[in-house]
């Protein structure tokens, strides 16, 4: 395996621009190795869809402008769409607990909800905060605008609180935590 | 009977698995001569199970009876077995074939889980556009909440289904039928097995856990078998002078 | 700008996994073309940092496989813990077959199967779907996920893949379906 197939990996996993120095010290090579390896990468994207974008010290990858109508559409779907059940499923388990990690969210549906937490903050309905009882781990928490949207200031405004957070509670505790 | 058999949480173990082991100990291949030699080891792994939940030993109680017939066919020269009971047996084969397969692939898959993993590429930076869907609502949030929770299976929902046997254990047969064959010197089968059942799928299950309980009998020399001719009744004695 | 140029640019802005059903439709082509491209693109990318893998319905870019121990390093990925040898039997037969019904699984392993499930699905690895043979049950599908920590791209790509399918149907053939 070329120097070059290992950048386009580490670029592609990286998604910000990196510096050269610092793209040259995970590979362990010099700059101007790593100089090489990027002209060669740069070579072998030319026909392909994603292009190597390059500033002055920094590199990064990105789809290449043809496909930009594309890109676009996705984009807007994905901004547009119905909220889908699992969706509106993942954000009431984030409401009516007032903020929740990924894995009490994923315990409490049964399902792994990457997807849903991606999707939901792209919306703007919830954002991904640093947890207050473990710096280590995030949570999800709704954001004021869907406070704002459903017309509530507070959790407890919400239908039937009492009794479903009773049920979320207990589904957190046989999970153990 | 030497090696009492152990594994950590009986609950979720099954049959198969519990099956698969034994036979691979000794280095056997899947076969009726295979599946006899650990007949012994089966049940009194089964005898460990006392304590658990008789839902937890059905599916084992089960496994026992199709191994008890492979094991009588050399216990009971004369014993003719029915196109049913031959079924099982090819069945039970064939399973432990196919999960003998699938278990080892399992362990192929535990060997390469978690190295050399293909990353995804991680979601870029977002700028969110705050776009609510004008189907969100207050009532439906809280009615598909309802529904996820009212969706989250319980513990006791995941026993195994087959409740069939009751509160029968093999200990309770043993004891029963040791107490009848005191009483009365010679004791059908048939009429031993039957009683107790209320109603005919029961009676197969009394007739399975009779079988087994005969056998152990047998093996420890507090009873005798007789059988006169193919598809008779199975007679029971007591030992008194004969040793089995 | 081919096919298969338009595809790495739309798999590589989406990151997640999409179904080639909706990829055709992204690109306004038929499904049977939507194969063609992605066929070219697996090809185009056999000698590069970057791969692709593909479930029955699914794809999606990773990193290429040779590459990982670098990506490791600078990766904010963790596996949470070893599988279980329940889980291992049973996500091997739900990857070998492609997808198992519960009940399959069951009589596979003879033993209920319920939570195990359950807990694959929380940790992603598997996934429910609606039964394509029986719209009133569900099956059990493996996830890119499960692929991705495999390291594999494809389901042949599976430890003695084609040896254990045909010893398994020759089995299943004496049952007599």
């Amino acid at each position: 395996m070329g120097l070059s197939q290992k950048i386009e990996a580490i670029l592609f996993y990286k998604t910000d621009a990196i510096t050269v120095k610092s793209l040259a010290s995970i590979l362990g090579v010099t700059e101007s190795e790593a100089e090489n390896g990027l002209r060669e990468l740069a070579a072998s994207l030319s026909e392909r869809g994603i292009n190597l974008v390059r500033t002055k010290d920094e590199v990064m990858l990105t789809t290449s402008k043809e496909t930009s109508p594309f890109i676009e559409k996705i984009a807007k779907e994905e901004l547009e769409g119905e909220l889908s059940k699992a969706s509106v499923e993942t954000l009431a388990v984030i409401l009516y607990s007032g903020g929740a990690t990924k894995s009490d969210i994923d315990y409490i549906r049964g399902v792994n909800s990457g997807f849903m937490l991606r999707n939901l903050q792209i919306r703007g309905l919830i954002e991904k905060k640093a947890n207050p009882k473990d710096g280590r781990s995030f949570i999800y928490v709704p954001t004021m605008d869907i406070y704002r949207y459903l017309g509530i200031s507070k959790k407890e405004e919400l239908p039937e609180y009492s009794g479903l957070i009773e049920s979320i509670d207990s589904l957190s505790e046989e999970k153990g935590n | 009977m030497d090696t009492a058999y152990t594994v950590k949480t009986p609950s979720f173990e099954g049959p198969l698995e519990l099956l698969l082991d034994l036979i691979e100990k000794k280095r056997l291949a899947v076969s009726d001569v295979s599946l006899s030699k650990v007949t012994d080891d089966f049940i009194s792994y089964l005898k460990t199970l006392g304590g658990i939940p008789v839902a937890y030993t059905a599916h084992f109680i089960v496994t026992a009876a199709t191994l008890v017939l492979i094991k009588s066919k050399s216990l009971l020269p004369g014993l003719s077995l029915t196109d049913e009971e031959e079924g099982s047996i090819d069945e039970l084969k064939r399973r432990l074939e196919i999960y003998a397969l699938y278990r080892q692939a399992g362990e192929g898959l535990k060997k390469i889980f978690g190295r050399g993993v293909l990353f995804k590429r991680p979601y870029p930076a977002i700028t969110p556009i705050f776009v609510p869907d004008s189907s969100l609502t207050k009532e439906r949030l809280a009615e598909t909440l309802r529904e996820a929770i009212m969706n989250v299976p319980l513990r006791e929902e995941n026993l195994p289904e087959a409740t069939v046997i009751k509160a029968i254990t093999l200990e309770e047969m043993i004891g029963s039928l040791t107490e009848r064959v005191e009483k009365s010197m010679t004791l059908s089968f048939h009429k031993f097995s039957a009683e107790g059942a209320r109603n005919k799928k029961e009676s197969k299950v009394f007739l399975i856990v009779s079988f087994l309980a005969i056998l152990e009998l047998v093996k420890q020399g507090i009873v005798a078998v007789r059988q006169e001719t193919e598809f008779d009744d199975i007679s029971i004695e007591k030992t008194t002078v004969i040793s089995v």
